[in-house]
C-alpha cells in the first residue's frame, strides 16, 4: 500500500511538524524531547493533564492538547509507547504547580513507561497521580491475560478530566472523575482491513476477503473471534451487545455514544453505524443524551470502527459540554 | 579466566549488530502474535547505545558501561521492551558493582540480576510466553556451567544455547502477559518476539566473550 | 473491498438517518423529498445557502448545514448530482423571503439539475442566484473540457458567504462574496488509491502499485498524469506549483491553506503533507494566515489528498473566523 | 402504418429491460472515462418509468406518455444523463403534440426533437463523445429512411442501427464534454457510456415497433 510520507521513520515529527505549524495558537511541539505542550503551559495553580502512548492513533493525543483537555501529550514511535525521559520532559513543561495527572492507557509498555516517569517525576518534587484507561471489552480482564486494552474511550476520559482541571479541580478530584468516567464507559471495535506499518510496508494483520477481527484492538492485535463479514447492522448489534452488557447499562440510563473510525474508514459508513448504535440503544431503553462521530482514535488506515458508551450523569454531561479548543475537538469557544 | 569491561562493550556491539540483522524477522514474529513493532524498537535501541559507546571513557568498569546502556535504551526503545531490558541491565550493573574483572561467578550474578528486573517490572512467570522464557533457562543453564568449573565463555555460551531453546519453547505456549495474552490460542505455534531478542542477547553476549 | 454497510443502495439514506440521530440540534433530515435543512428553517429574512452533489464525498455537503454555513444540503445518489426537483424542496424549506443562493460545484450534472431547479424556484416565486465554484487546476479550462471542477474550495465557498449570509447580506451580496472566494482560490489532488463504488463493488480506477493518479478528481476522474509514487514533499511541491502558480498567488499575499483528506488517508499523513505545503507557501513568500486540516470533500474511501489555497482579504478572514456551528466544522460557539 | 400510445409504452418498457440488463456494462464504460454511475443512473431511472407507465389512463396519447416519463426521468435519474434524456422526452413530447397515430414523418420529427434537446441543454457537437454522437446518425438515418418510404418500424430499425454505429464510432474520440473531458487522450478506446445507452434507448424504440 501507498502512503503520503517521505521517510518510515521521519512520519512522527514530520506529522507533528504539521500539527504544529496548522495549530500555532493552541499547541506548540518541542521534537528533542518530543512532546506537545499546550500553548501558554504551564498554567500556574492548574491541574496539568499528560497523557501519551505510541505514534498512528491520531488524532490521539496530540490532537487533544489545548484548552479545556490535555495540557501535553507524549507520542512515541508508531505503536511504540514513549520512554519516561520524554514523559518527565513534558512533565515538567506543564506542571503548574497544581499536580499533573498521567491518563494512561491500559498496555505493558505504557503503564511500564509512565510508571517510571512518575517515579522520575515525584522524584523531582512535582505532584502526579495516573489514572489507568481500560475500555476495551473484547478480551476478558483475567488473570490470563494482561488486562483490559485502552482504546478510543481514552478520548471521552481526556476530555471530561481536562474539562475538570479546566474549572480548577484539585489533583486528587480530577483524578477521580478520570476514574469514574473509565469505570463508567466501555468500548469495542471492529476491524475489516489492517494498516499498514509504515516502516515494514507489512500490514499488522491479514484477513480474508469476507472475513472481520470482531474486537480489534487499536494496534491490530486480535480481538474475540474471526467472523464472516456481516452487515452494518448485525455487527454493530454485535458490539453494543457486548458493550451494553459488561457494564451492565440499565434502561433509563442517559449516555454518550463515541462512533470513532479507524482511519481508513470514510464518515459515512461511521453515520451508517451510528444510526443503528442509537436503534439499538433505544432498544434496551438507553437515552442518548450526547453523541460524537469521528476519526479519533485510530490505528493507521487500518478500516474499522469502535463504538464507546459512557453512562452519563449531570456533572458528566456538565463537563462534557464545557468549551475545548484543541485541533481535533472544539466546542464552546 | 576473566571478562572485563571490553567483554561488556564488545556484547553491546554484538547485540547491536545481531538486532539490527534481525530487525525484519523480530517484527514479523511481533506482528504475528503483537504489533509489529519489536524489531524496529530494539534496532533503534541499541542504535543508539553504539553512539553511547563511543562517548564512554576507556576506563569504565563493566557495571559503568552497563548502567549507561541501561540508561539508554530506557530512553531509546519504548514500548514493554525497553522499561524490560532496561530494568534488566540496571539491575545487571547494581550486581556487579564495581568490579573490574568479572568471574564465572560474576557472570552468572549479572544474568541471573538481569533477570529478576525483568520478572519484578513485568510479574511474568516462566511459561507465560515472554523474555523470561529465554532468560530463567539460560540462568539456570548459566549457573549450572558455572558449578560445573566453565569458564565466563563457557558460561555465557551455554546460558545462550538455553536461551534459545528456551526461546523455541515459546511457540507452543499460551501468552499470559503482554499483548499476546490477547490472542488466546491463536498465539500457539507462534514464537515471542521478546524471548527471541533475548536470545540474540545472549549469544551476543557469548560471541564477545569468544575472544576474550 | 469491505465496507460497513447494509445494503448498497441504502448507504445514502442511512447515514443520512445516523446523521439526522447525531445532531437533531444542528440539522434535520426529510428523506422523501430527500435534503437535509438546518433545524429552525427557514429563517425569516436571511439568505439561505443550499448546495448540493452526487453522495460519496461526506461531509460535503450534509456535514456544512447549520448555523453560519448551509440552510440546506441536496445529497444526490453515489458520485450522482441530485434532480431537480429535490433541490426545489430543499430551496421551499429554508428560503426565508430573502432569497436562495445555490452553491454548485462545475459539473454538467450538477449545471444542469441546478439549472432545472431554478427555473421551477424563480417559477415558484423564490428569488434564486447561483455560484458555480470550478477551483480544481487539474484539468486546463479551456473549450475542449467542460471547464474546470468544483472540489474542496467549495468547503471555503460555504463558511465564508454562509457567515456573509448568516450576517444579514443581501442576496446579491452573498453571491458576489461567493464568486470573490471562488475566484481567489484554487485547489488540485493526488489519488494513490481509488475508492470503491458500493453497487459495483469495483474501485473508480486502477493505479499500479508506484503509481499515482496527479491532478485525480473526486470521482476518480482522472488528472493530469499518471506519474510514479514519490516522497510526500515532492508530491506536495508539485501540488503547490501547479495551484499557486495559477491564480497566480503573489509574494505577501495572506492565504488560508486547505489540506483535505480523500476519505482513506489517516490524518498524519494530511498532516504530513501540510507541514511541506506549509514550508513551500513560505519559501514563495506567501504569508500562512488561516488553515483547515481534515478529511471534508471526500471521495468514498479513496487514499489521497488535495489542496486548496485561498487568497485572503480582511474581509473574508472575518467572515472565516465568524461562529459556525454544523456536523463537520465547529467554532466560534 | 403508423405507432400510437401503445407503442411508447412499450418502448420505454423494452428501455427498462435492456438497460437493467446492460447494467453492470454501462457502469463498467463509464468507471472507464467518467466516474461509474451510468448503469446505476439509467437502471433506477426506467425503473421509475415502469411504475409510472402502470399509472398512466388508458387513453393516453403518446405525447402524454413521453412527458410523463420525461418528468419522471428528471426526477429520478440525475447526473448529467438525467437532464438530457428528460429534456430529450419533453421534447418528443412537444414535437408530436396531441397526435394519437404516429406515421413516419412524426417519428423522425419525434427523434429530431429529443436530440435537439438535448443538444439545447448540452450544448455538445458530433465528434465531442457524446450520447449526441448516438443521437444525430440516428436521427439522419430515421430521415433517410423516412425519405425512402420505409414503415415506421422501419425507420426505428434504421435509426437504431445508426445509433449503434454511432456509438461505436465514439470509442476513437477525444471527448470534449461531460466528465470523460478530462481524460484527453486517454479517453481514446473507449466507448462513451451515454452513446451507448442511447444506442440501446433506439433499439428499444424499433424492438417495440416490430409487432406493431
Ligand atoms: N509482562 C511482561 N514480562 C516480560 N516480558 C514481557 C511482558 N510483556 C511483554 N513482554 C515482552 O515484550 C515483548 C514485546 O516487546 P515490544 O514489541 O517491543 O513492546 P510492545 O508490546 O509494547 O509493542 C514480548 O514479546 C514479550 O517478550
Ligand atoms: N454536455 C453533454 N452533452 C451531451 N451528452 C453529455 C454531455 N455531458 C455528458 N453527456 C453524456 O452523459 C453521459 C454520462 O452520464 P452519467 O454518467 O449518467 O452522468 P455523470 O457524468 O453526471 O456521472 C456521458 O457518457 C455523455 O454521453
Ligand atoms: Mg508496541
Ligand atoms: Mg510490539
Ligand atoms: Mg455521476
Ligand atoms: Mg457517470
Amino acid at each position: 500500500m501507498k502512503k503520503l510520507i517521505n521517510d518510515a521513520r521521519a512520519v512522527v515529527d514530520e506529522a507533528l511538524g504539521g500539527l504544529a505549524a496548522a495549530h500555532a495558537d493552541i499547541l506548540s511541539v518541542s521534537f528533542d524531547p518530543r512532546y506537545v505542550a499546550r500553548r501558554g503551559a504551564p498554567i500556574v495553580g492548574k491541574v496539568a493533564l499528560v497523557s501519551g502512548g505510541g505514534s498512528g492513533h491520531e488524532p490521539l493525543h496530540a490532537g487533544f492538547v489545548g484548552l479545556g483537555m490535555l495540557a501535553a501529550a507524549v507520542p512515541g514511535a508508531i505503536f511504540t509507547s514513549p520512554t519516561p525521559d520524554l514523559v518527565l520532559a513534558a512533565t515538567r513543561a506543564v506542571d503548574g504547580g497544581a499536580g499533573v495527572l498521567y491518563l494512561v492507557k491500559n498496555y505493558t509498555g505504557d503503564v511500564l513507561n509512565f510508571e517510571t516517569a512518575a517515579d522520575l517525576a515525584v522524584g523531582a518534587g512535582i505532584r502526579v497521580e495516573s489514572v489507568l484507561i481500560n475500555d476495551d471489552v473484547a478480551v476478558e480482564d483475567s488473570s490470563f491475560t494482561a488486562g483490559r486494552r485502552g482504546i478510543a474511550g481514552a478520548v471521552l476520559v481526556e476530555k471530561i478530566a481536562g474539562a475538570a482541571a479546566e474549572r480548577g479541580d484539585f489533583l486528587e478530584s480530577v483524578a477521580s472523575i478520570a476514574r469514574r468516567v473509565n469505570a463508567s464507559m466501555r468500548s469495542m471495535g471492529v476491524g475489516l482491513r489492517a494498516g499498514v506499518l509504515p516502516y515494514s510496508g507489512e500490514s499488522t494483520f491479514t484477513l480474508a476477503e469476507d472475513e472481520i477481527e470482531f474486537g480489534v484492538g487499536m494496534h491490530g492485535e486480535p480481538g474475540r473471534a474471526r467472523i464472516p463479514l456481516e452487515p452494518a447492522d448485525a455487527i454493530v448489534d454485535r458490539l453494543v451487545a457486548a458493550i451494553a452488557d459488561d457494564l451492565p447499562f440499565a434502561p433509563g440510563d442517559r449516555v454518550l455514544l463515541l462512533v470513532n473510525g479507524l482511519g481508513g474508514t470514510p464518515q459515512s459508513e461511521l453515520y451508517i453505524v451510528f444510526r443503528r448504535a442509537a436503534q439499538a440503544l433505544a432498544e434496551r431503553g438507553l437515552v442518548l443524551t450526547r453523541s460524537l462521530v469521528g476519526s479519533f482514535a485510530t490505528s493507521l488506515e487500518m478500516q474499522g470502527a469502535s463504538l464507546t458508551l459512557l453512562r452519563l450523569d449531570d456533572e458528566l454531561v456538565e463537563l462534557w459540554d464545557a468549551p475545548v479548543h484543541t485541533a481535533a475537538l472544539r466546542w464552546g469557544c | 579466566m576473566s571478562l572485563d569491561a571490553t567483554w561488556v562493550v564488545e556484547w553491546m556491539r554484538h547485540s547491536a549488530r545481531v538486532l539490527a540483522e534481525n530487525r525484519a524477522e523480530l517484527g514479523t514474529l511481533d506482528r504475528e502474535i503483537g504489533d509489529g513493532d519489536h524489531g524496529e524498537n530494539m534496532d533503534r535501541g541499541f542504535i543508539a547505545v553504539l553512539s553511547e559507546l563511543d562517548a564512554i571513557p576507556d576506563d569504565a568498569t563493566p557495571g559503568e558501561v552497563l548502567r549507561r546502556a541501561a540508561m539508554t535504551l530506557i530512553s531509546t526503545i519504548g514500548g514493554a521492551a525497553g522499561p524490560l531490558y532496561g530494568t534488566a541491565l540496571l539491575k545487571a550493573s547494581d550486581a556487579v558493582g564495581s568490579e573490574t574483572q568479572l568471574d564465572g561467578a560474576s557472570i552468572v550474578a549479572l544474568l541471573r540480576a538481569a533477570r529478576d528486573g525483568i520478572v519484578l517490572r513485568g510479574k511474568a512467570e516462566v511459561g507465560e510466553k515472554t523474555m523470561v522464557d529465554s532468560w530463567t533457562p539460560a540462568v539456570d543453564a548459566a549457573s549450572s556451567a558455572e558449578g560445573a568449573g566453565e569458564s565466563p565463555a563457557g558460561i555465557l555460551r551455554a546460558a545462550a544455547e538455553a536461551g534459545s531453546a528456551g526461546a523455541e519453547a515459546t511457540e507452543p505456549l499460551i501468552a499470559r502477559k503482554g499483548r499476546a495474552s490477547y490472542l488466546g490460542e491463536r498465539a500457539i505455534g507462534h514464537r515471542d518476539p521478546g524471548a527471541q531478542s533475548t536470545a540474540l542477547i545472549l549469544h551476543a553476549a557469548a560471541d564477545a566473550a569468544r575472544n576474550a
